[in-house]
């Protein structure tokens, strides 16, 4: 059977994530401190997304694993996001009737 | 959950003890999931008092375990990094690390928990009971995934103390280190977790 | 089916038959296969198995028309269903109130009945509030149902096409007394209704505040006043009594003053009298107000 | 017959040369053993809550009271639900014949995570105490229904809290179920096996693993916050703190639809496994079946709204979920075109399992159209919440998975214990079991349609002409189902020697030993054409 193969990455590089994570922090707390209205959120999550997006190639190696690990992360994402799509389906439309 | 060979496999299949553990991180994802959901539901609902809400929260010590998480997140990839290049006392002591970093994280957050309940901030007592409407909501779900978030930042660290032993003990070594990745893998998906939910509660007003 | 009491009939009655239509044409066509072919293929007549081949045109053909049936039947449904969620403006409003276990409506001049008296051809729109936990409102002659939520202000509308009484019933469950929570809707025709909303509240006028007050909280659900047991203890030689009540799992007596009545309402569960079930009464918060207590009370200690 | 008992050639796993007595049982990591525990433990549950279902049934003979008042009876059908749903069609197939077969049948020693096997199995077990012993802890049963709706779940002083603790230990169960299979199904096929050269049961499985990883987390959080919410006195769905009981729904039924394909999808494997075997012919349409039941995992987690049409959703969403529900139907009717197709030219060879095979379409035909009165938004709102539904879910539920569990019964018998049942008095089980099916469940359909509401513990008398039915039905089916157990529980002691393919299967669990030995294999097998090449057999 095959082994697991070894991380391609450096010492260096997860210091270099580390620090990229790190700004990213500061970033999403810097745009707390300014008013974006209704975009705020979408700016929140897309920084967490973009951290995790990191977190999971580069710490979970997701980038340097078999495929077939990041397309079964997809499913779950993607039918994570069908449950909060047709959830928000009907609470958006809650004070229209048909 | 641990990787498991017994007599009847005299083949270990690394490749399938991190997809077994992957997928078991599908469903802590999904049990937050269902928590993020009625979260965005209720702040949906009722975004004036969750925005309230996020006021009563102290973004600085918020910011302050993000950055402890994920430094810990960092040190525990490090020390998988170390295992497969045999250092054996580094990746342990970056493991120590890791758990002391996982120690600082849940002392902060029983600071912030004490805090909130002496301004009158805890479920069940009539103080609660007076909140606004909504803003009861956003606390119950601030105690509550917080709370279960805390809960797995113990599970994850009991499970690197039991790499640690493993390492000590020679179980996990450089050619036989998944479950340590293992391991790892969970603690990244605690980071992961928090990473949304620092934002939510504590920035997005 | 039933004959068309409501506006609604017709419609739903229509996808009804559609669709059941077009079932028992696959039913009937897929078990007559099943049982044509275990005859006429078994292994005593047919012993050698022809090859399968693959034929992918019928793959896709009966993939297409089942997709394109299910469409239809959809329509049908959707067509029967439009009208329901398609509220008038010159509708008639009611408030329903459901509570464990029975059904109130209150018009807009004020007046209510635990039954449901309409007009005849004219648009009613409900408005369904709940006491305490989900119930829903279910009339199967008009075929409309809606769930009665807490903190969710549901509605419903129909019009009525045939005089006459009608069950209301409670579709969703709600606990011990479920099944009975029953009431009816009279149909009348328009000057008989008219002639109704019009008399003022029929008030006993030897009735006292607090026994108005506990028909319209529902208390007479579950509780008597001749003395016999119904769901809960009977009022009658209530107040003053030493009652064995259960507190904590022990059993004690107390006397059944006005502190204790008040218990009784906000929190019932904290003493429930020996040989009752426990937990079955709601907690009475905002349904009830100290006032009206207050009546109550006045009310029980008349009954000897 | 011979009263006399025929040795078997091998007792193959029977035989355990390290541990003996119960340890080498409850200590076991082997598949096969685990699968035994659960099939059991299982049966043990089935039968219990069949029982309370004829209760049930005695007590709705007649209006008023019967044998028990309505507090008894509203236990009783929580009780009821919580056994059948949880203990038994969830886990039904994929824990019985998945643990046994699937390692079998795709030509691996075990499954990928043998002690997580075991685990899951204790998981059930002490799930199935917790979610019994609520008969005896607080003020007993919980008497919600099985689906727990709040804001009644929160209020009735029953022990709700320990039945949904139950039900939240039994998800894990399921879960660690799916996780092992799907790792199993990834890693461990046999060589030359590759996707679309693995049986149709493999395919039903991995689709039904898919769900169990992806849905159960939801309830499991659901049901905590119920637990909180009972607990600490507050809550997360209570209107008054501006909470929304519907979001409940929602939440519950995001795990409990896709659960219902947790339950049914297996079952339509278990199918696709008999009828090529007894009609002698290669399947009709393999891969649009394998398709169809990745497909129904989908879509299946997309129409849970048709719950909650009446519930007080937004109508948008209404629309919405009733277009997607007629959707879903179309892989299950793909699957029953392609069933038939198999049988026409075939060589129908009438066993046991192919009969309720057969009983499985008919029965799951009718429940699934039925199904789309429920799907239309305008018959859904007169028959929702009524004896329509209860009839319905039986249909799917008891027609489709618990007959797709009798026909791998009967199918796999002889490979799990070497021995063969007496086929005579199978078919016959099968007959009685189907008409008193039948009897019990039509009427419910008539009497929804006539307006009588679920879950009623009285009923109005025009009704009970129609009760009386049903319940007689439930008499028969009840003797059908007595007949079938003891006749299965004789085989087991002494039917005769089965051989290793009785019924002649192409598939790779034929290719061993009956009963099959520990390691499975003495020579881990090859695979070079399809699953059901039986237009090469001679």
């Amino acid at each position: 059977m095959e082994k697991t193969h070894k991380n391609t990455l450096n010492y260096k590089a997860y210091i270099f994530i580390w620090v990229a994570l790190m700004e990213l922090t500061i970033l999403s707390v810097a745009a707390s401190t300014v008013d974006f209205k209704a975009l705020a959120v979408g700016i929140a999550l897309f920084i967490a997304l973009t951290k995790s997006f990191i977190v999971g190639s580069y710490f979970m190696h997701l980038k340097f694993d078999s495929k077939i690990i990041t397309v079964m992360v997809l499913i779950t994402l993607f039918v994570f996001l069908t449950f909060i799509i047709l959830t928000f389906v009907d609470y958006s439309f809650r004070t229209s009737i048909v | 959950m641990e990787q498991v060979i017994t007599h009847q496999h005299p083949h270990r299949d690394d490749e399938a003890s991190k997809m077994g553990m992957w997928l078991f991180l599908f469903t802590e994802l999904l049990l937050f999931g269902g928590l993020f959901l009625v979260f965005s539901i209720y702040r949906y609902m009722n975004q004036k008092a969750f925005a309230a809400g996020g006021h009563e929260l102290d973004v600085f010590i918020g910011t302050v375990n993000t950055i402890i998480l994920i430094t810990s997140s960092m040190t525990i990839a490090v020390s998988i990094a170390a295992i497969q290049q045999d250092k054996k006392k580094l990746s342990i002591s970056l493991m120590v690390l890791t758990i002391f970093l996982a120690i600082i994280f849940l002392i902060n957050k029983y600071f912030e928990w004490a805090h909130k309940f002496e301004h009158g901030l805890a479920p069940g007592t009539d103080s609660f009971l007076h909140l606004p409407k909504g803003e009861a909501l956003f606390f119950l779900l601030y105690f509550f995934m917080t709370g279960l978030h805390a809960l797995h930042v113990i599970a994850g660290s009991v499970f690197i103390g039991v790499i640690i032993f493993k390492v000590k003990n020679g179980t996990i070594n450089s050619t036989n280190f998944v479950q340590h990745e293992n391991a790892g893998l969970y603690w990244h998906l605690v980071d992961i977790i928090w990473i949304f939910l620092f934002p939510l509660f504590y920035l997005v007003h | 089916m039933f004959s068309g009491s409501s506006s609604f009939v017709e419609g739903v009655d229509l996808a009804f038959f559609v669709i059941i239509g077009i079932s028992l044409i696959f039913l009937i066509g897929i078990t007559f296969g099943m049982i044509y072919f275990s005859i006429k293929y078994n292994k005593k007549k047919h012993p050698k198995a022809e090859p399968t081949v693959e034929n992918t045109k019928l793959e896709i053909l009966w993939t297409v028309i089942p997709t394109i049936l299910v469409l239809f039947m959809f329509y049908f449904g959707w067509a029967g269903y439009r009208p329901m969620r398609t509220f008038p403006d010159d509708a008639i409003n009611i408030k329903a109130t459901g509570k464990m276990w029975a059904w109130s409506f209150e018009y807009e001049n004020g007046k209510w009945d635990s039954v449901l008296y309409v007009p005849i051809n004219k648009a009613v729109k409900i408005n369904l509030y709940s006491m305490d936990v989900i119930h829903s409102l279910y009339i199967p002659a008009f075929r409309i149902k809606e769930d009665v939520v807490p903190g969710i202000n549901n509605k419903m509308w129909f019009k009525a096409e045939k005089l006459g009484q009608y069950n209301i019933l409670c579709a969703e469950y709600c606990g011990l007394r479920h099944s009975y929570m029953m009431s009816k809707v009279v149909v009348l025709p328009e000057a008989e209704y008219t002639a109704w909303y019009n008399t003022k509240q029929k008030v006993d006028l030897n009735a006292m505040p607090g026994e108005l007050a506990m028909k319209k909280i529902g208390c007479v659900a579950c509780h008597t006043t001749d003395g016999s047991k119904l769901v809960g203890p009977s009022y009658k030689g209530l107040f003053g009594s030493m009652r064995k009540v259960v507190v904590d799992g022990k059993v004690i007596e107390v006397k059944a003053d006005e502190d204790y009545i008040i218990n009784s309402i906000r929190k019932p569960n904290s003493q429930v009298v020996e040989g009752f079930p426990k937990a079955v009464m709601p907690e009475y918060k905002d349904q009830v107000t100290d006032e009206e207590i207050k009546q109550i009370i006045e009310y029980i200690k008349t009954l000897k | 017959m011979s009263k006399e008992r025929v040795a078997l050639p091998t007792r193959g796993f029977f035989e355990n040369k390290t541990k003996k007595g119960i340890s080498s049982w409850i200590f076991t990591t082997d598949h096969k053993r685990i699968a035994l525990l659960y099939l059991y433990s299982i049966a043990f549950f089935f039968l219990s809550a069949a029982i309370l279902g004829i209760l049930m049934k005695i007590e709705l003979i007649a209006p008023g009271k019967t044998i028990m008042n309505a507090s008894t009876y509203n236990k009783t059908f929580t009780l009821h639900g919580v056994i059948m749903i949880f203990l038994f069609i969830i886990p039904g197939i994929p824990a019985v014949f998945g643990n046994f077969i699937l390692p079998l049948i795709i030509g691996a020693e075990d499954v990928a995570f043998p002690r997580i096997n075991l685990l899951s199995w204790y998981f059930y077990v002490g799930g199935a105490i917790l979610a019994l012993s609520t008969l005896f802890f607080g003020e007993g049963t919980a008497d919600t229904g099985w689906t727990f709706y709040a804001p009644y779940s929160v209020r009735t002083g029953t022990n709700v809290t320990q039945a949904v603790l139950a039900a939240f230990i039994l998800g894990f169960s399921s879960i660690l179920t799916g996780l092992n299979f799907l790792t199993t199904i990834h890693r461990m096929r046999a060589k030359g096996m590759d996707w679309f050269k693995m049986p149709l049961f493999v395919w039903a499985t991995y689709a039904t693993a898919w769900i169990q990883i992806l849905a159960t987390p939801v309830i499991g959080i659901t049901l905590l916050m119920i637990v909180a919410e009972r607990t600490l006195g507050i809550g997360l769905f209570d209107p008054s703190l501006g909470g929304d009981p519907i979001l409940y729904q929602h939440l519950f039924w995001i795990y409990s639809h896709p659960a219902v394909y947790i339950m049914i999808l297996p079952a339509m494997g278990v199918i696709s496994e008999i009828i090529p075997v007894f009609t002698r012919r290669r399947i009709f349409g393999y891969k649009a079946i394998a398709y169809s039941s990745l497909a129904i995992a989908f879509v299946g987690y997309l129409v849970w709204g048709h719950h909650m049409f009446t519930a007080g959703m937004s109508g948008p969403s209404r629309v919405i979920f009733s277009i997607l529900t007629f959707l879903v139907s179309i892989p299950s009717a793909v699957k029953i075109f392609n069933w038939l197709a198999t049988m026409y030219k075939g060589s129908i060879d009438m066993q046991p399992p192919m009969l309720y095979a057969m009983g499985f379409i008919f029965l799951f035909m009718i429940g699934g159209l039925t199904g789309l009165l429920l799907g239309a938004l305008a018959t859904d709102t007169h028959l929702t919440d009524t004896a329509f539904v209860v009839g319905h879910f039986h249909y799917v539920m008891f027609g489709g998975t618990g007959f797709g569990f009798f026909a791998a019964m009967h199918y796999w018998f002889p490979k799990i214990y070497g021995r063969m049942y007496n086929i005579k008095r199978a078919k016959s089980a099968f007959w009685v079991i189907f008409v008193g099916f039948n009897i019990l469940y039509f009427p419910m359909l008539i009497m929804g349609i006539m307006g009588l509401p679920r879950r009623y513990y009285d009923y109005l008398p025009q009704f009970q002409p129609l009760e009386i039915l049903s319940t007689v039905g439930s008499w028969i089916l009840f003797t059908g189902l007595i007949i079938m157990l003891v006749n299965i529980i004789k085989g087991m002691k002494s039917g005769l020697p089965a051989g290793d393919n009785p019924w002649k299967g192409t598939t790779l669990e034929w290719q061993t030993s009956s009963p099959p030995i520990l390691e499975n294999f003495k020579i881990m097998p090859e695979v070079t054409e399809g699953p059901y090449e039986y237009d090469n057999i001679k």
